[in-house]
């Protein structure tokens, strides 16, 4: 349940309305693509790490698929280089809808590369993202939560979060 | 403290060469600069590849202003005498004589530079695509001007006629793996050719690091390619530093080091996943991966970051280092590296997939100029941690790992005995008190005069060099990043086409344990 | 085959109990800075966003707004003023709208 | 009623188009003139072959002559009656499909008047009452089929392809000759009807002996491994309507005069004959479809396919043979009538093949496999009747390629019969062998369609290929008959075992066909199927997808995406599958036949050699024309230098020669 904030209704409308859809649609089942953009292959380490016996995301009913026809997660890293775009659009494309994307990894998000002649410096202006994951690289546990964020088993938390404190520093 | 062993200084051979550069003597800097004038340049290339050791280790050109003439710079590696050789020739027209033609592992680089500077060997030969897409057009962002006809691409190798044709694969592929695009050519049965489009990854980080402090660079270096963090930020540090005049304090060093190693550990952990995952060896994979999560935290633990970002800084080392956690969890850690290995080393279903899979012969290693682990396997003892040794080092004889039989299973046991050697090092390097530690800048900021450095460093895939210009603002004009993945994957192919079974291909492809974006950089 | 499988019983479970019960390793991961208003002085705010390398941390009037999500948590601010930035400590970062990564902390530190 | 006017009619028919062709053929009118008088010339041929396969034997007729040739004797035999229907259909074919085949010009003139002489001379063959007739039709048909195929004899490969028919065929020709005079000799006539009537004369060694030569002779024209060199040569260089007729017929006349011997003339032998000519059949049709999949070139691929299925007929009679050896007259009869059927199935649906392959190469300036592809767009109505055409020749149900294979190898499964073990599994060998050679049949014609007709074009010729003004009408009409001796297998199958009752004097018929059109292989205790209603069972079971698509399609919104290709920038035709590339995995199993010998050039940008284009290429060694024809070749010259000294021009040695000539006449003649 999430608490009123400054961040106005409509916003949450859209989070909680996704939420929905996503359990509604992909239960306990759901199959991730991941799609590389010009990640440094770490954010690629950490998300094959999600499937070792440490994280095992299987038991939350999450799945890797190759296939993107049979995708229902698009889990995006790197700043999107320019001259791959064509091919990530394809993929986007060949998923079926409904479909989740989720920017993975601080370059998704913008935070690495600005945009300019070789990157968008994110991935925010070439898909439609319904989840960002920070961190460089996110580690399997945060990837974890954001999928978890994904289908709406988790609130979304980090509203309330202001990241400010007030007292003594920890 | 990156001083090489004394008493080398004077070794004759050496002298022998450098006379022909007009030098006498060598003195005891690991780095010798020369000038070859580009009229004699390849005379001077033919002397110095018949010198014993010696191997081209990267070609790369600076642009002094975007019109002008061009410097074009080869590094040796002169492993036997334990030096590099840089030597420079200023080029005023449009070509220079071919080096492939005498060193063919020069080709990639001869390509680059016609791609970014638009100047070429003289043989009229074909060049190759290397990190722009087939329609970047003369306004195309570069380091220098646009070639005057666009390169050759790789030709579509299957003619209509020949009895072949291209299964194309990628460059979206599996799950979790970095975009690559494979052009298999086979013949229906077996595999006749394979190569490889990297510019779907091309970040252009050298064209972004222009007029950048080097503080702010190592911020992308280390995240060009994340699973060399150490050691390409070791590298660039190491040659703003010898720019810059900066000596990193030992504790720093000792610092770095670990860091490396620790590095080079959770590396070699990946690949035995990886190599288990692509013979589709589950419960091995499992327990490797098992390894490399506990690796990684341990990495956390110690460094505070699991991929070891942050390390390395201009001038030392950043992080602050936890010994005590360092102490507690290694052994443990390593020790579930060394179960999986030796039980995997015990199962004949995977070794059978390994043996003589993959094969590059170390003539082929040699002619490619291949660094690392993949050389170290076909026979090739290059390791610049013993033959260009920086403190700590020269301090802790490294007994090189070597397998001869090229295949991936000699990679495998490769990996596996550097990973032991580590753990040995990480002990005794770690006794000598390392830390975080930042040598302050001599004379740092404006006013100084512009300079240049070389740096280098054995990351877990091999030599990973970088070389640096900075003006009098102490701003890079020119940084040129060479992670070892750019010199190993241009013997992926050979060991592929020793093949002709496609399902070896990922056995091959882990046993390389090669990153596209160290390439694609 | 039978001996992997003895092994893989062997080794036993370390599989985390995340999200049913916090994990332990999460106390080892880089985490974004938290920020103390009462010490941020527009000169300390101009100082931390010119050291920050990923562009997380942008000066607008007496606010400071910090972009959770461009943060790589590399560690420079909190280096670079010790006591005005500390640890979040949170890993459980994931939102479903950008908007909810960009935070504005105010300026209440007295400027000197 | 009595078939032989009918067929006079067709000669006719065909004498005069031949006559229009020559003097106006350099009009289009003209040829379309003498192309309609030849089609009916070939309707007329076939009511008369159907109703001579009715009617039975016709009595012999005695047609004038001369002193040179003896008289010249016709007679409409039921044998015979298959054939002459089968050239009928083949002449309506051709004529239909000529006139927009050929440019008008004196050449074309010339060449479609060989064309009708050839009909003529073939119909000739099948006619023939007498021995002496026989071979001067047969010699006849010969050099014309030579000319035929030198339509364009400037070029070099054409005048070899010609040679290489001519040559052969005249070593066969001798083989043929002494065939018949063996048995003439023996019998004192020349009338084909006494001479089977007298069989009983012709002792056992000359009885074997005159067959084997009649074997290898007429397996020359049939094209029996290892004598059907000719075919890949002189296939690809004649025009498309020309090869089909080569395909259709020629090759079928081969297999006339091995029935005519193997049934008609010499019906009893020993066992071995039989087994003998069963293996040659079976080893010929797997060397045929083996050869076939190493082919680019669509004229040589179905060149060797037609060699294929002439050994899967020569296997039927073979098996046949050896089960009259045996006693089993009602699987003799069965096979016999198998083997017939699959030659028309053959001659309809090869003969289609060739007339599209034909309009593939006007419409494309290629038969080059690797240089076509995506047909299927550009040329719909080709590619469907080609489709049904390949349906029947990949013997799939429910074609009628499936019809008589199947019958043939219900004949061969019943070996058991024979009682002996040995033969029993001798013959269920040759089927194993036959079943090999289904195999790869389906799979040589997988290729032979997908290649050039599915996928991306691989050349801009294949991407601009157009039907427009190309012939249909011909090809059409041989799809029609296909479905046809498909569909109707049960009547026609029927009526085929009432008319070869006056070869084997066995009745087929109830046994066959005990009704609601179910075919029993001549044991009602073995199997049965029904032609008819498996193809109404197949339509229905192709109805059952369409059907649940139509079921199970989405209501709501729905998106259509391009396949799924990894995300490259576009697909290049150098990325599908080519003809060899289909057919590696058979290079690779059948290594020890085909050496092949591979290049690998890479023409390297690069010194380190591990990029830039690579040229493969993978040759089969030509076994035969290498270790067979080229000794043979080479000893003939090696013999011809020797002799050369005896032509000395003198012309009193010449006298000389002559005079011995005549005294060792007369001496043989005197012991």
């Amino acid at each position: 349940m999430m608490s009123q904030d400054a961040t106005g209704p409509a916003i949450q409308e859209t989070s909680e309305e996704l939420q929905r859809t996503v359990t509604r649609m992909f239960g306990r089942s759901l199959h991730i693509r991941t799609l590389d953009t010009g990640s440094c292959a770490s954010c690629e380490q950490e998300i094959r790490l999600l499937a070792a016996p440490h994280y095992d995301l299987h038991r939350l009913g999450f799945f890797f698929t190759p296939a993107p026809r049979h995708a229902d997660l698009l889990m995006v890293t790197g700043p999107m280089v320019q001259v791959f775009e064509t091919a990530a659009r394809k993929t986007y494309d060949a998923i079926p809808d409904p479909k989740i994307v989720v920017a993975t990894g601080a370059c998704a998000l913008g935070g690495v590369y600005q945009p300019d002649p070789f990157t968008r410096g994110g991935i925010g202006s070439s898909f439609p993202v319904d989840v960002w994951i920070p961190g460089c690289p996110p580690s399997p546990l945060a990837l974890l939560q954001g999928l978890l964020v994904a289908v709406g088993r988790l609130a979304d938390k980090v509203k309330d979060l202001d990241f400010a404190l007030n007292g003594t520093p920890t | 403290m990156t001083a090489t062993q004394p008493g080398l200084a004077d070794e004759p051979r050496l002298r022998d060469l450098l006379s022909v550069f007009g030098q006498d003597g060598a003195g005891d800097e690991p780095v010798i600069t020369v000038s070859a004038p580009v009229a004699d340049l390849s005379a001077a290339v033919r002397r110095i590849a018949a010198h014993p050791g010696a191997r081209l280790a990267d070609v790369f050109v600076a642009t002094h202003e975007t019109d002008g003439p061009v410097t074009l710079r080869l590094i040796w590696g002169l492993d036997a005498d334990r030096r590099y050789l840089v030597s420079e020739s200023l080029i005023e027209g449009e070509t220079y004589p071919s080096l492939s033609d005498i060193v063919p592992g020069a080709f990639t680089e001869e390509c680059e530079i016609y791609e970014q500077f638009g100047i070429r060997p003289a043989n009229g030969r074909p060049l190759n695509r290397v990190a722009l897409p087939p329609w970047a057009g003369p306004d195309w962002p570069r380091l220098g001007r646009a070639p005057t006809e666009p390169p050759k691409d790789v030709h579509a190798p299957h003619h209509v006629g020949g009895h072949a044709f291209e299964f194309p694969f990628g460059p979206v592929r599996q799950v979790a793996v970095e975009s690559l695009y494979y052009g298999l050519v086979t013949s229906g049965e077996e595999l006749v050719d394979l190569y490889l489009f990297t510019w779907h990854k091309h970040r252009g980080v050298e064209w972004r690091l222009r007029g950048m402090t080097p503080g702010d660079a190592l911020f992308y270096v280390e995240r060009t390619e994340g699973l060399g963090a150490v050691g390409n930020s070791w590298a660039f540090a190491a040659a703003a530093e010898a720019a810059l005049g900066l000596e990193p304090p030992p504790q720093a060093m000792a610092a770095r080091a670990i860091a490396l190693e620790l590095e080079r550990l959770y590396n070699h952990a990946a690949a035995t996943a990886a190599l288990c995952q692509s013979t589709g060896l589950v419960i091995g994979q499992a327990a490797a991966e098992i390894a490399l999560e506990r690796l990684l935290r341990l990495n956390a633990a110690v460094f505070g970051h699991r991929y070891l970002f942050g390390v390395v800084d201009i001038g030392g080392a950043r992080a602050d280092l936890d010994a005590a956690a360092l102490r507690g969890d290694l052994p443990a850690a390593y020790g579930e590296l060394e179960r999986a290995a030796e039980a995997l080393l015990s199962t004949n279903s995977f070794l059978d997939r390994l043996e003589a899979t993959g094969i590059l012969a170390e003539e082929a290693a040699r002619r490619l100029g291949l660094v690392g682990p993949v050389a170290r396997a076909t026979g090739l003892a290059a390791d610049t941690r013993a033959d260009h040794p920086a403190w700590p080092y020269g301090e802790f004889p490294l007994a090189v790992a070597v397998a001869d039989a090229g295949d991936v299973l000699a990679r495998f046991r490769v990996m596996l005995t550097e990973a032991a050697e580590s753990v040995r090092l990480i002990g005794e390097i770690g006794r000598t008190g390392a830390g975080p530690g930042l040598a302050l800048p001599p004379g740092a900021g404006p006013g100084q005069a512009a300079s240049s450095g070389l740096g280098w460093a054995e990351s877990s895939r091999g030599e990973s060099l970088a070389w640096v210009a900075l003006d009098d603002t102490g701003r890079i004009t020119r940084a040129r990043l060479r992670p070892a993945a750019v010199r190993n994957w241009r013997g992926f192919d050979d060991a592929c086409r020793s093949q002709n079974v496609f399902t070896d291909i990922p056995i091959i492809e882990a046993s390389f344990w090669l990153t596209v974006a160290g390439t694609a950089r | 085959m039978p001996l992997w499988t003895l092994r893989g019983l062997r080794r036993g479970i370390v599989t985390t109990r995340y999200p049913a019960r916090p994990d332990p390793s999460a106390a080892l991961l880089p985490t974004p800075p938290v920020f103390r208003p009462d010490v941020l002085t527009p000169g300390l705010a101009d100082r931390l966003v010119a050291v920050c390398p990923s562009r997380a941390l942008a000066r607008d009037g007496d606010l400071l707004v910090f972009d959770v999500g461009a943060c790589t948590a590399c560690g420079r601010c909190r280096a670079e003023a010790p006591h005005a930035a500390g640890d979040s400590g949170e890993f459980e970062l994931a939102a479903t709208v950008r908007e909810h990564l960009v935070k504005q902390i105010p300026l209440g530190g007295r400027s000197a | 009623m009595n078939p032989l006017p009918v067929v006079a009619g067709a000669a006719a028919a065909w004498g005069l188009a031949t006559l229009i062709a020559l003097t106006c053929g350099s009009t289009r009118a003209g040829i379309r003139a003498s192309c309609a008088v030849s089609g009916l010339g070939g309707a007329a041929a076939l009511a008369g072959g159907v109703s001579a396969l009715i009617s039975g034997n016709s009595r012999v007729v005695s047609a004038g002559g001369s002193v040179v040739v003896g008289t010249l004797q016709l007679q409409a035999t039921s044998l015979a009656g298959v054939f002459v229907a089968l050239l009928g259909l083949i002449a309506v074919a051709t004529a239909l499909y000529a006139p927009r085949y050929h440019e008008p010009g004196h050449a074309t003139g010339l060449y479609l008047g060989v064309f009708n002489l050839a009909v003529l001379a073939s119909l000739a063959v099948l006619v023939a009452g007498n021995v002496v007739t026989f071979l001067v039709a047969w010699e006849t048909m010969a050099l014309l089929c030579y000319l035929l195929i030198l339509r364009r004899p400037r070029q070099r490969e054409v005048a070899a392809g010609a040679f290489w028919f001519l040559a052969l065929s005249e070593v066969g020709f001798v083989a043929i000759v002494a065939a018949f005079v063996i048995l003439a000799a023996k019998t004192h006539t020349m009338q084909l009807d006494l001479i089977a009537a007298r069989a009983h004369l012709v002792s056992g060694d000359w009885r074997v002996t005159a067959y084997l030569l009649a074997l290898t002779g007429f397996g020359f024209k049939a094209g029996l491994v290892p004598l059907h060199v000719w075919l890949p040569e002189a296939h690809p260089v004649a025009p498309a309507d020309g090869s089909a007729f080569l395909s259709g017929l020629i090759t079928k006349l081969g297999v006339y005069g091995i029935a005519l011997f193997g049934f008609v003339l010499l019906p009893d032998g020993p066992a071995w004959r039989g087994i003998l000519t069963m293996g040659v059949g079976a080893v010929t049709a797997a060397i045929g479809i083996l050869y076939a999949l190493g082919e680019r070139d669509i004229k040589r691929f179905l060149a060797f396919s037609t060699i294929e299925n002439i050994g899967i007929i020569v296997t039927a009679f073979g098996a046949a043979m050896t089960f009259l050896a045996y006693g089993q007259r009602l699987l003799w009869a069965f096979l016999l009538l198998a083997g017939l059927y699959h030659v028309a199935n053959h001659g309809s649906y090869k003969t289609l093949m060739f007339q599209e392959a034909g309009v593939i190469e006007h419409a494309t300036g290629t038969r080059d496999m690797d240089r076509l592809g995506g047909l299927a767009h550009r040329m719909p109505r080709s590619s469907v009747i080609t489709f049904l055409g390949t349906l029947g020749i990949a013997a799939l149900p429910p074609l009628n390629g499936f019809v008589s294979e199947w019958l043939i190898f219900q004949g061969l499964f019943q070996g058991f019969r024979t009682g002996s073990h040995l033969v029993a599994i001798l013959i269920v060998l040759a089927a194993g062998t036959l079943g090999l050679t289904g195999g790869l049949a389906i799979y040589a014609f997988v290729r032979g369609y997908g290649i050039p007709f599915l996928g991306m074009p691989r050349t801009r010729q294949a991407a601009a290929a157009s039907e427009a003004r190309q012939p249909q009408a011909g090809p059409a009409l041989l799809a029609v008959a296909c479905v046809a001796l498909a569909v109707g297998a049960p009547v026609m199958l029927a009526g085929l075992a009432r008319a070869m009752r006056t070869i084997t004097g066995v009745t087929l018929r109830p046994v066959l066909l005990p009704g609601n059109l179910t075919v029993i292989p001549a044991h009602t205790n073995f199997a049965g199927f029904s032609p008819t209603w498996l193809t109404v069972f197949l339509l229905a079971v192709c109805a059952v997808p369409a059907l649940i698509y139509l079921a199970g399609r989405p209501r709501g919104a729905s998106r259509i995406e391009p396949v799924w290709d990894g995300g490259i920038i576009a697909f290049k035709p150098r990325m599908q599958y080519s003809a060899m590339t289909f057919s590696a995995p058979t290079r690779v199993m059948f290594d020890a036949l085909y050496r092949p010998s591979v290049s690998v050039l890479r023409a390297s940008d690069d010194p380190a050699g591990s990029s830039g284009p690579v040229h493969y290429e993978s040759e089969a060694t030509p076994i035969f024309e290498r270790y067979l024809y080229r000794p043979v070749v080479r000893a003939f010259e090696w013999l011809a230098d020797v002799v050369r000294p005896i032509q000395s021009g003198d012309v009193n040695l010449y006298l000389f020669y002559v005079f011995a000539a005549v005294l060792v006449a007369y001496l043989v003649a005197a012991l």
